[in-house]
């Protein structure tokens, strides 16, 4: 029954291919600085390059690379007055959670990595940040901020999110202001939506509003629009979106197949990216959406100028414009070198402890501060508005002068 | 006394009425052949007793015990055996593993166990073969695994449906002798054979079946001569392709066109 | 003889596994132990699919329940973890037992899609159940080492290798082999084919069960989607074809074959892993149609078929 | 009353969404006892296709379905004599390994020439609807309805009367009658391959103009080209048609009484009641 020739075939086959494997890999980690720089510090990070999340990981993954080139371009990250170059190690952990955890365990004893960056998600940044923890490695999230990473009670794991249950409060704050009073929720079923849906929930409520509608959907859920004739029949002012990208699409879509309108309609995955606008076209207009950065910011930092600049590099550089998510994820590869460089060293341990006591900083992205479980507070979050297929700021302050198209017009008005 | 009994037994598949109204009952000891042309009914009666499938109407008794709602492995545990028109051996076994695993469900165990199938394996003439992959067979092995297969359960009647088909005349009269061995032994048969000759030689008693419906019970020499009988077969099988030397009707046509049957 | 080179093999392979730890480092414990969990599953479904021929599509429903079920016991009911693990695999066996009966009746294609739809509908139900995380996963404690769960793993596969092993030296194991080569043959021989197949289903439910619960302390945080994701099944089946259906060796042999499959993709290019990974199991099918093992003792002067016949399927 | 009743046409015309996407799916299953798992992502593909088609001819969406038809018809022909035919012989799990293999390596392609962003298919009536008696009918879903019924009769037709179609289905009844009846399975297999990636691409078309797809969308497509598969029997042409309406309504209905959380639930756990209690389908013979 065993073929013992053929197994001891495959066997030795295995273990041949298991040596290529290790060795491919040291050689390619022992990457010497070439350059006059004093050295290499190399970061992981295991990011989605295929799978069901590849579309955003892909953001994330030029977020941090456009880091990397701009630190790089200027001779280097300055620590201890030496300056060392960076060099982010990029691992597809194909959207599958298992795979960032052992990624992470990967980079961290085959590659001696010893600083992370997480992947795209929430349930992949759960995996990978309970290797870092495990090994006492820093991992600073990029790539979602659902409030139970930081309920863990680790201790090296940091984050350039707010909590997703914050998302939806600049959203909330603009309809206010346009007396918008009765809201309508629909949310898909994962860690991150239903962060979001229920802060935007519990806000809401304590700020007056009237919460007439509330259902949960399955991700990747291909038809809502049972769901909004019900809304209909509520006749809110106003609709909440929380899920991901394709399920905006579809809501939009369907709300105008069967032509139920809205005064406002609101997302918290969607509008922000510029393939909503090419995908909806003109019925993307006047949609709003909950954002945590835009090009029109007034902040600024050293590294990357004004939002801005940043906005027109990244441009430059990948041909498209940013938007929230790689502006995330660049803001966490830049709280990754203020902590090497406030450490004086890549050294984990001190680059955690530096993490932890930065205090407020100012990014190009806003001015937030470290808390002590390692999430971030006082980012404030701005609201976008597409207007001629380009999502524009319309909150906070005095961006709010450039909301229009409220009520939105009715589909078939359009 | 009545093995087994059958009552008013019926079975529809979709709209078309494969059998209706069967009734007979079998003595203990007998042998019984049951013939009839293609297509009427015949294996179908078998699955019906032996719980491969449930009958529309009616009801069967085994040793007075119903039958008719147990699923077939309780059927075969009860001491009712069978094999298959078209073989099902299990062909991922050897024909030794086939033979034993039969003996097993019926709880033998240990020396007995390998006893058993030794025993049974040199009466079926099947012992040197007993290591071979039972899917590497030839067709006539693969009948007589079954046979030895049914008889590991030790039963107490068999139904043996076309177990000779597509034997030559040599291991014909050997599978003859052995059916009679079997009856020697008292085990009560049922056999399904189109082999005249064969139903002849070892029936205390043949039923004939025809579209469904018991048409003929008796002694094998009255039933032959039946009008009926040889009007079914005529009618529906013969005339076809041996409609010349079908001319002589009784018994010794029969038996002629029987053996080249198949 | 053969028996023994068989078992020294064996033993030697036994050997080599125990060794890493000690000699290699902790990424490479990290893919022994998903290897490990991938031999277990793969063995757990060779029990159901490959000796009784009923090929499930839902074998990770008892992976992600057992996975899920431990994590609640523990984290929101505050149960020791041994404890929740136990009480976790012995449930999702009889949950795996209750819907064998029913589904095990179905046949074919027609038997993996009803396990397909038992999967998707665990997962749904899980999504919607508050003490089971109700979609926004839990989280564990961190604890132990790589190599206390490398070593965990391992016994499980073992374990699902010796299940495998003695059935197959075993009536029972002869009585499934039965019910793949002809279920109303096997019926008529006497075999309780329902309590035979179900109880195969069980035993594949609680090996997938256990590699749940060590997976779920193990990975410290679970969520349904993860743990539910129907591809773990899909590769349970081609490990398992891969190696061998049917075979002791086929599933671990399967399993290590994708796992250093999926590293020499990783290796090769960074964007296009997936891609390669693909094309290794295209070619696999096409050049090792019967997997490495092959089934088993079709060697034995069994007829092989041409590759163009088409025979008549039942 | 009237929210009943919108909800009703809501359902009916996801039927018609659903139905689409099975066809080709039955049809595989049907004859070549093929379980096609690459199935969704070749409607992905078509999406694709008909975006390029769009952007690069500027040929509506709707008018470019033979187009798209036709070269998905040629590559399935190809894809089947070359590379499913190979194995479909051996063992029923090759050829899922193959289609699952298959699958992935067509969704990593697509993303290294699409990217992996969300694309949809924009046309000035896909959004849009018609009004019925207060009632909203979409016109993408309901000319998807409508194809369905068209395609259902001609494949029904194209079956039951003509030379090739009669050749597939005595393939559908078993190989060995259809080789001694002189066919040339392989090649009929190509064909009936064939006719269903054109389906398939067919109900693709309609896919990208209704929802937002990247190329990661096709695994739930195959699971639900399954569910109405079974629902509406295997291999039968009005399955698809049936087992989609089936699907749409109970899943619009029961997501209004339930929560559109549960949809999942009573979509495979009436799977599972039908599976069991008749696993011909709804259509198909009993037991």
């Amino acid at each position: 029954m065993l073929k013992p020739r053929k197994l001891a075939k495959a066997l030795g086959a295995s273990a041949v291919a298991l040596t290529l494997i290790l060795s491919g890999c040291g050689t390619a980690t022992t990457s010497n600085n070439t350059s006059s720089t004093a050295g290499t510090i190399t970061i992981g990070a295991p990011v989605a390059a295929t799978g069901s999340l590849a579309n955003e990981g892909k953001l994330v993954h030029d977020g941090y690379t456009l880091w990397e080139n701009v630190v790089n371009k200027q001779g280097g990250l300055l620590v201890d007055g030496k300056r060392y170059k960076v060099n982010i190690n990029f691992q597809d952990d194909q959207s599958v959670a298992t795979n960032s955890a052992s990624l992470t365990e990967k980079m961290y004893t085959q590659d001696n990595i010893r600083l992370f960056l997480s992947p795209y998600a929430s349930g992949n940044i759960f995996s990978a940040t309970t290797v870092a923890e495990k090994h006492k490695v820093p991992m600073i999230s990029g790539g979602g901020g659902a409030k139970s990473i930081f309920t863990r009670d680790y201790k090296y794991v940091f984050s350039a999110y707010p909590y997703s249950g914050d998302y939806l409060g600049s959203v909330l704050d603009l309809l206010k202001t346009q007396g918008v009073k009765t809201l309508a929720f629909l949310h898909a079923d994962d860690v991150f939506s239903k962060e979001a849906d229920q802060g935007g929930e519990d806000y809401a409520k304590s700020h007056g509003f009237d919460v007439v509608y509330s259902a949960q959907y399955p991700s990747n859920a291909s038809d809502l629009t049972s769901q909004l004739t019900q809304i209909a029949q509520k006749a809110p002012d106003a609709l909440i979106g929380t899920g991901h990208f394709q399920e905006a699409v579809l809501l939009v879509k369907e709300a105008k197949q069967m032509n139920v309108n809205f005064k406002s309609i609101a997302f918290t995955v969607g509008p922000t990216m510029p393939s909503f606008p090419q995908t909806l076209g003109k019925d993307a207009e006047g949609i709003l959406g909950a954002s945590l950065w835009t090009p029109d910011l007034p902040y600024k930092d050293d590294i990357f100028g004004t939002s801005k600049e940043y906005a027109d590099l990244y441009k430059q550089t990948f041909g498209v414009n940013p938007d929230y998510h790689s502006a995330m994820a660049s803001a966490a590869a830049e709280l990754m070198g203020l902590a090497v460089q406030k450490a004086g060293s890549p050294d984990p341990q001190k680059v955690r402890d530096a993490l932890a006591g930065l205090g407020t900083v100012h990014l190009f992205d806003g001015d937030f501060t470290i808390e002590a479980n390692g999430s971030i507070s006082g980012l404030k979050l701005p609201v976008v508005q597409i207007q001629d297929g380009k999502a524009v700021t319309v909150w906070p302050g005095s961006f709010s002068q450039n909301f229009k198209d409220f009520p939105l017009p009715a589909w078939n008005k359009r | 006394m009545a093995i087994l009994e059958v009552k008013g037994l019926g079975k529809d598949f979709g709209g078309l009425r494969v059998l209706d109204d069967i009734s007979f009952s079998l003595a203990e000891g007998t042998v019984t052949g049951l013939i009839g042309p293609n297509g009427a009914g015949k294996s179908t009666l078998v699955n019906l007793i032996a719980g491969s499938d449930r009958p529309t109407r009616g009801e069967i008794y085994f040793f007075s015990r119903p039958l008719h709602k147990l699923p077939s492995w309780r059927i075969a545990r009860l001491g009712l055996a069978r094999t298959f028109q078209i073989t099902r051996i299990f062909k991922d076994l050897t024909l030794r593993e086939n033979v034993r695993l039969a003996a097993w469900t019926i709880g033998m165990r240990g020396q007995k166990l390998e006893a058993e199938v030794d025993r049974l394996l040199a009466l079926t003439e099947l012992a040197d073969k007993a290591a071979v992959l039972s899917n590497d067979l030839t067709l006539p092995d693969q009948k007589r695994l079954q046979l030895a297969r049914a008889l590991a359960l030790q039963p107490k009647l068999l139904l043996l449906d076309e177990v000779m088909a597509g034997l030559n005349p040599v291991e014909l009269d050997k599978a003859i002798l052995l059916l009679n061995r079997l009856r020697q032994q008292g085990i009560t048969m049922l056999v399904i054979e189109h082999l005249m000759r064969v139903i002849m030689n070892i029936s205390d008693r043949v039923i004939v079946l025809h579209q469904g419906q018991l048409i003929a019970d008796g002694q094998p020499s009255e039933v032959v001569g039946l009008s009926q009988v040889q009007e079914a077969y005529l009618g529906s099988r013969y005339v076809k392709s041996k409609a010349a030397e079908m001319e002589v009707s009784g018994l010794g046509g029969m038996l002629n066109a029987g053996n080249q049957e198949s | 003889m053969k028996r023994q080179r068989n078992m020294f093999l064996a033993a030697c392979v036994l050997l080599l596994a125990l060794c890493i730890p000690p000699l290699t480092n902790d990424y490479i414990v990290q893919v022994g132990t998903e290897m490990a969990m991938y031999a277990a599953l793969a063995g757990g479904w060779n029990l159901i699919g490959g000796l009784t021929g009923y090929p499930s599509f839902g074998n990770v429903a008892f992976f992600g329940l057992g996975a899920m079920l431990a994590g609640a016991l523990s984290v929101n009911a505050h149960w020791p973890y041994w404890l929740a693990a136990i009480a976790s695999v012995l449930g999702t066996g009889v949950f795996a037992l209750l819907l064998g009966l029913p589904l095990l009746r179905l046949k074919g294609h027609y038997f993996s899609i009803a396990t397909l739809a038992l999967a998707q509908a665990t997962l749904a139900v899980v999504t919607n159940t508050k003490f089971l995380g109700g979609g926004m996963g839990m989280s564990l404690p961190i604890v132990g080492s790589p190599g206390i769960f490398y070593y965990v793993m391992l016994s499980i596969a073992v374990l699902s290798a010796l299940i495998t092993y003695l059935l197959i030296h075993s009536e029972y194991g002869n009585t499934l082999l039965a019910i793949k080569s002809d279920e109303v043959a096997a019926q008529a021989v006497g075999i309780n084919t329902v309590l035979a197949k179900s109880s195969a289903f069980a035993l594949s439910g609680l090996l997938g069960a256990m590699a749940g619960v060590v997976y779920a302390i193990w990975q410290s945080y679970i969520d349904p989607p993860t743990v539910f994701e129907p591809s773990i099944t899909v590769l349970m089946l081609v490990m398992t074809m891969m190696g061998g259906a049917g075979t002791v060796a086929g599933p671990i042999l399967g399993a290590v074959l994708i796992g250093i499959l999926t590293q020499l993709a990783m290796a090769v290019s960074q964007n296009a892993s997936s891609l390669v990974l693909g094309l290794g199991i295209i070619a696999v099918v096409l050049f090792l149609p019967k997997g490495i093992m092959g089934s088993r003792r079709s060697g034995k002067g069994g007829k092989r078929r041409g590759k163009n016949t088409f025979p008549l399927r039942g | 009353m009237h929210l009943w009743l919108q909800v009703l046409v809501n359902g009916i015309l996801q039927g018609g969404i659903l139905g689409i996407s099975a066809l080709a799916f039955s049809l595989q299953w049907g004859v070549m006892n093929l379980i096609n798992l690459a199935h969704g992502t070749f409607q992905v593909l078509a999406a694709y296709l008909t975006v390029l088609i769009l952007q690069h001819l500027g040929l509506d969406p709707l008018l470019a379905v033979p187009l798209v038809f036709i070269i998905f018809f040629l590559g399935g022909y190809l894809v089947q004599f070359f590379l499913i035919n190979r194995v479909i012989s051996t063992n029923l799990f090759m050829t899922l390994l193959l289609t699952y293999g298959m699958d992935f390596v067509l969704a990593n392609l697509m993303i290294l020439f699409f990217t992996a962003d969300y694309k949809s298919i924009n046309t000035p009536y896909a959004n849009s609807s018609w009004q019925l008696f207060g009632l909203q009918f979409p016109i993408v879903r309901s000319v998807a309805l409508l194809f369905l019924i068209v395609l259902s009769v001609l494949l029904w037709l194209f079956l039951e009367y003509s030379r090739p179609g009669r050749a597939i289905r005595a393939t559908s009844m078993g190989t060995e009658p259809a080789r001694l009846m002189g066919l040339k399975i392989p090649h009929v297999y190509a064909l009936t391959f064939a006719l269903s990636s054109g389906l398939a691409a067919t109900g693709g078309v309609f896919f990208g103009l209704s929802n937002a797809f990247s190329p990661a969308s096709g695994g739930p497509l195959t699971v639900g080209a399954f569910v109405v598969t079974i629902l509406g029997g295997v291999g039968t042409s009005w399955g698809p048609l049936v087992g989609g309406l089936i699907l749409g309504v109970l899943d619009a209905v029961g997501s209004v009484i339930f929560g559109p959380t549960y949809v999942n639930v009573i979509t495979f756990g009436l799977l599972l009641v039908i599976l069991v209690l008749r696993p011909n389908g709804v259509l198909g013979r009993a037991g």
